[in-house]
């Protein structure tokens, strides 16, 4: 599976501009480590995402050219996984847990108070971009059961109310 | 086995390229087999007759469709038969009553996934999936139809890519990769949101790397590739290349 | 002795009628056909009422609206065999293509877009649409598939002689999907 | 590193402990963190400079001390006394009571069954050792038992230690570690590679998380000594992406198990070298499975392969390849260090040692718990959970996640072990527990498990990408009142399909906690299918008239 940098003049152009743009260098450090390895493929993306906190198309071709990987090859690897997103996050996000013992404590009631309140479903963003709502597998915080992440904070025994409080103090409620 | 074993003084080597042969039965058959064949490939060189989908001759296997299942003695779990290989003694029942009735439902499986409405497909009459249900003796679909949304592409100025018709065999992402070498096509998405996509999701039109060689459209068992200009029952695939491209790929190689 | 003859009745759901032209297709054995067979009901017979008791009944089309429910549930209970005729009934086939839209864009796609004169949506005296056209055996039990699109006058005429005989036909091999 | 100055570590390390009168161990896993522990260190540390304490009090950052429903928890030694639910405020309260005794209002009783009732091995250090320091884990004799390893034992000896344990595959199957290893050091091969699956995707398990985040160079050392056992050079460590604080930690053990020449060529003089990289998952649960993880780590999607050839024969890059969970490899240096013979005193006939569990739900003390296998689900749930918080009656147990079943009452009092968990038609697992009483519908919790299994499924084979979609469909239809007489029928043979024809272990079990709601709480479904009721309450069941 290993491959050479592809010959598109365009994808090289754009490839020369980026390699110079201070953001790519933690990206670039990435494909160094792997050794220009087509196998760090996921860390990379982890890479991308975590300076640029989602994955563009630009950044897919980058990657797919300094590894050496064909772009349909990195477009399958970053929808297989669900911790890649390819769409910006809100300013603000509350990741919901939906594991067992969340599920269990009641999360499905805190997800549907949210959608109702804010009219965004799980993976889309407030209109004015201040707040995204998200879901997630498991946190591993059971014993807190039911949890939810408020930017990355991980907070437990919630409930539908103090949830959407929470979120009223980001985008404010007009209520 | 932590004591006890010696390793032998001289491991027997066999000359290189070299495959012992072994015998099994198929269907209370005896046949013979290299240690490398499947029991796909031992079953029609002996014209025992296994439904397949995903697999195609000169192609890698996929082992996805799990049609060409066969049943082995003394064995919990079914087994495809096109990544499985026989092991001497082995019997192998291709069309036990247990068989047949998972195949039946597997097919039956596959209808409900995509919107296959054969009646207005430009494969239809020459169409694997077609043909796997008379083969199958299906007259009807016992789940229930999913009707899932999907977008057709006919961006690109030859070919037009259907999703409606996709079963997920990944013979044109193969084809691609291994004959071609252009690796244009992947699938994005996981379970039922996976679909075959051309570079990074965009218009097959749009593609840089894709070459229009065709071998995809060719090597589709469905209506979800085809030719511009055809319609219903026009389509007719034309894969004979394939196995000459493979010989000569790996004589390529060596 | 015309009392010992099957009645025979066939209907006609969300199809385009195919299948019936198809049975009709039988030329000179619908002579024979017409011997051995009473036929109470259909589109190709003047009766305003689904008979009491029927031997076998043909169904073309899919279920596609709630009038069909009721028609289809009715003649379930008062056949004794019932027959999925065609694709559209066994799969749903072409009425079932507007299943992946939603029914609001499908009727404004027909209605309003396509109609240039006094564009608008009937309400009024037609039956409502379900949001899926479904085929017939996922509302009720079916005894024989004769799928097609349509199914050939062979595979017909082969089906029903077995039926009139008492027995029930093995189809897999006679007709296919889209046929 | 020679003997003298590695004991030398653990010396230093126990006489600077000694030179504190009073230690404060603050829970600094994620459970607590999430309940401000973070902050109520700091606070500890401003009250103790306050009190004029400094250099007679240690307040240090420990890992899981188990009981997650009451944290912040913070543990006093000398004496033991544990402290519950501490708000920042209560700093002052707390640091006082070290010359005055408890501080009564704040105790969580540690005569509880809760403590008294477990037996830990792999826990051993979980809330005892600050996970951040390697000269912690060297003086509670970490490291020791890779250096007999490395120095007075041969791979074959580690190996047959390892199988006259009984160890057994901590990540669900139960798979013998000793044969296992076995096949992959007969492997012959240039390269081998050593894996730590700690891809931990089962919903309501956290077990792999708090080892890793608690004491993570036990799992270090453990791969380090399966590589020589097993004649690998490289491991990998695989951790979920959303595990940062464990990714954190081992990234840290790494580098201070390098700079001390524990990792990297010629470890402890004796000639092997080891290395180990962590690699990141990034939320797909079907890559606990083996080949998925070896597609993974290469960079690629995670879908699985068909095995055979298993890893041990060709694995990563298509060499052999030994894939042990992080419980596992966790129990492997307590293994060398006390031999075989003491480990497979413990627990039962088949299932050998202890098991972590991740305890959760409807049950009074969630948390981290490990106990004998063999141990009684009742004696788990009632004696060591404390039973049902209000006024709740036990429904059932679910064990092994997506896998797994959910075991009912009428079993509570079997032993906990591979084979009578398999035998109620549940698994193992990797050791999430959830316990549910009467508001929890068995329709519901059957179909939570198979909508999580259509979005985990890789879509490759048939069977699991459309199966588990078709039945999740006949579970919802039947959860919101529009189920038929048909369904139950439909169900079981949707099951059976998918679990006979699959290609992976995910979809071979998937249907599993479906069969098990079925076996035993048939008339649940039938309620909501017949009467249009929900026996739980819990389902929005549409008092549908007529139902299509």
């Amino acid at each position: 599976m290993e491959r050479n940098g592809r010959d598109s003049s365009l994808s090289e152009e754009k490839f020369a501009i980026m390699a110079k743009d201070p953001r790519w260098r933690m990206v670039n450090r990435t494909i160094r480590q792997g050794g220009n390895q087509a196998d760090a493929l996921i860390e990379t993306l982890h890479a991308v995402q975590d300076s640029f906190g989602f994955l563009d198309r630009e950044s897919m071709e980058y990657v797919a050219n300094a590894l050496g990987v064909p772009f349909s090859l990195v477009y399958s690897v970053a929808t297989f996984y669900h911790y890649f997103t390819l769409k910006p996050a809100g300013e603000h996000t509350c990741v919901v847990c939906l594991g067992t013992a969340c599920y269990i404590g009641g999360s499905q009631a805190i997800l549907e108070h949210i959608e109702e309140q804010t009219g965004i479903k799980p993976g889309e963003t407030t209109g004015d971009g201040r707040f995204s709502l998200l879901i997630a597998r498991c946190f591993g915080s059971c014993g807190l059961a039911p949890a939810a992440a408020f930017d990355g904070q991980v907070t437990g025994r919630l409930n539908p109310q103090s949830v959407v409080k929470r979120i009223w103090e980001w985008t404010g409620h007009d209520a | 086995m932590t004591s006890g074993t010696v390793l032998p003084r001289k491991r027997r080597v066999r000359p290189v390229g070299s495959h012992r042969i072994l015998t099994f039965k198929i269907n209370n058959r005896d046949v013979s087999s290299r240690e490398d064949e499947s029991i796909l490939a031992v079953a029609r060189q002996n014209n025992i007759y296994i439904p397949t989908l995903c697999h195609l001759d000169g192609l890698s296997e996929h082992g996805a469709c799990r049609l060409c299942i066969v049943e082995i003695k003394n064995a919990p779990k079914l087994v495809p038969a096109c990544i499985t290989f026989p092991q001497e003694g082995m019997e192998v029942s291709t069309c036990s009553e247990r068989v047949i009735d998972y195949r039946k439902k597997l097919l039956e499986m596959l209808f409900t996934e995509r919107n296959h409405v054969c009646a207005v497909c430009v494969s239809n009459g020459h169409c694997e999936l077609q043909d796997l249900a008379i083969q199958l003796n299906i007259t009807h679909v016992r789940y229930e139809y999913l009707y899932p949304r999907l977008a057709l592409d006919g961006s690109h100025p030859r070919f037009i890519m259907d999703h409606n018709r996709c079963v997920l065999c990944l013979r044109c992402v193969r084809v691609c990769d291994e004959i071609e070498g252009a690796h244009t096509w992947d699938v994005m998405n996981r379970g039922l949101d996976t679909r075959v996509i051309t570079d990074l999701n965009i218009p097959w039109g749009s593609s840089e790397t894709c070459t229009s060689c065709g071998k995809c459209v060719q090597v589709c068992p469905t209506g979800a590739l085809s030719e511009k200009g055809k319609s219903v029952a026009e389509m007719v695939k034309r894969r004979q290349f394939l196995p000459y491209l493979q010989k000569m790929r790996r004589w390529e190689e060596e | 002795m015309a009392a010992l003859r099957p009645r025979i009745a066939t209907v006609w759901l969300d199809g385009c009628s195919g299948c019936h032209m198809s049975l009709l297709d039988g030329d000179e054995r619908l002579m024979e056909l017409a011997e051995k067979i009473d036929l109470v009901y259909g589109p190709l017979v003047d009766t305003p009422d689904f008979p009491e008791e029927v031997e076998i009944t043909l169904v073309e089309g899919g279920v596609s609206t709630d009038d069909d429910i009721r028609k289809l549930r009715l003649l379930r209970k008062r056949s004794n065999i019932l027959v999925s005729f065609g694709d559209c009934a066994v799969t749903a086939n072409v009425p079932g293509m507007r299943n992946e839209f939603r029914l609001g864009e499908v009727l404004q796609r027909a209605y309003l877009e396509n109609v240039s004169w006094r564009p608008s949506i009937p309400v009024a005296g037609v039956p409502v649409l379900k949001p899926h056209v479904r085929p017939l055996h996922e509302y009720v039990e079916v005894d024989a598939f004769l799928p097609g699109c349509p199914p050939p006058a062979m595979a017909i005429w082969y089906m029903l002689s077995e039926l009139i005989e008492g027995r029930l036909p093995e189809l897999g091999n006679r007709t296919r999907f889209g046929a | 590193m020679m003997l003298e100055e590695f004991n030398q570590i653990g010396i230093s390390e126990r006489e600077r402990q000694q030179a504190y009168r009073y230690h404060l161990r603050v829970c600094g896993a994620a459970g607590c963190l999430s309940c401000g522990s973070g902050e109520l260190k700091e606070a500890l540390e401003k009250e103790v400079d306050r009190q004029s304490m400094t250099g007679q009090v240690e307040v240090k950052s420990v890992g899981c001390l188990g009981l997650c429903t009451a944290g912040p928890l913070v543990q006093v030694e000398p004496g033991g006394v544990l402290y519950q639910q501490l708000h920042v405020s209560d700093a002052t309260a707390v640091v006082a009571s070290l010359a005055s005794g408890p501080a009564a209002g704040l105790c969580c009783p540690t005569d509880q069954h809760f403590f008294s009732r477990q037996t830990k091995i792999v826990l051993e250090n979980c809330g005892r050792i600050d996970p951040e320091r390697i000269e912690e884990y060297i003086a509670c004799q970490g490291y020791t038992a890779l250096y007999r390893a490395l120095r007075e034992l041969t791979p074959r000896e580690i190996i047959d230690e390892i199988t006259a344990s009984g160890l057994r595959g901590r990540g669900g199957a139960g798979y013998p570690t000793g044969l296992k290893w076995t096949t992959v050091s007969k492997a012959i091969s240039e390269n081998k590679f050593v894996i730590c699956n700690g891809d931990e995707g089962d919903p309501g398990a956290f077990m792999d998380r708090s080892v890793l985040e608690s004491d993570p160079h036990r799992v270090l050392e453990g791969m380090i000594i399966a590589g020589y056992a097993t004649g690998a050079h490289t491991g990998f460590i695989y951790v979920r992406a959303e595990y940062p604080l464990a990714v954190k930690r081992l990234r840290k053990a790494l580098s201070q198990a390098e700079r001390l020449g524990i990792l990297g060529k010629n470890i402890f003089n004796s000639g092997f070298g080891f290395d180990i990289q962590v690699r990141l998952g990034a939320g797909a649960f079907v890559c606990g499975e083996e080949t998925a993880l070896i597609a993974s780590i290469e960079g690629r999607t995670g879908r699985p392969r068909s095995r055979p050839p298993y890893p041990a024969e060709s694995g990563l890059k298509g060499y052999p390849t030994l894939i042990n969970n992080v419980e596992t490899l966790a129990n492997i240096a307590p293994i060398i260090r006390h031999g075989g013979d003491w480990f497979s005193s413990i627990g039962t006939e088949k299932s050998k040692g202890t098991k972590v569990f991740a305890l959760a739900g409807r049950v009074r003390n969630t948390g981290l718990i490990e106990v004998p296998m063999g141990t009684s689900l009742r004696d788990i749930v009632f004696e060591i959970g404390g039973g049902i918080p209000g006024n709740g009656t036990f429904k059932a147990v679910q064990t092994g996640g997506p896998s797994g079943g959910c075991v009912p009452a009428q079993y509570l009092d079997m032993p906990v072990d591979y084979e009578s968990l398999a035998g109620v038609g549940s698994i193992m697992g990797s050791g999430g527990m959830i316990v549910m009483d009467q508001s929890s519908c068995m329709v519901d919790v059957a179909r939570f498990f198979m909508e999580f299994c259509r979005t985990e499924s890789c879509g490759k084979c048939l069977p699991c990408r459309v199966g588990t979609a078709q039945i999740h469909n006949i579970l919802s239809r039947i959860a919101s009142g529009f189920g038929r007489s048909a369904d139950l029928a439909a169900v079981e043979e949707l099951c059976d399909l998918v679990k006979n024809t699959s290609l992976c272990g995910l979809g071979q079990t998937a249907p599993n906690p479906v069969l098990s709601t079925l076996r035993y709480f048939r008339e649940e479904y039938l309620s909501h299918i017949e009467g249009k009721r929900c026996l739980a309450g819990s389902c929005l069941v549409s008092s549908a008239r007529e139902v299509l």
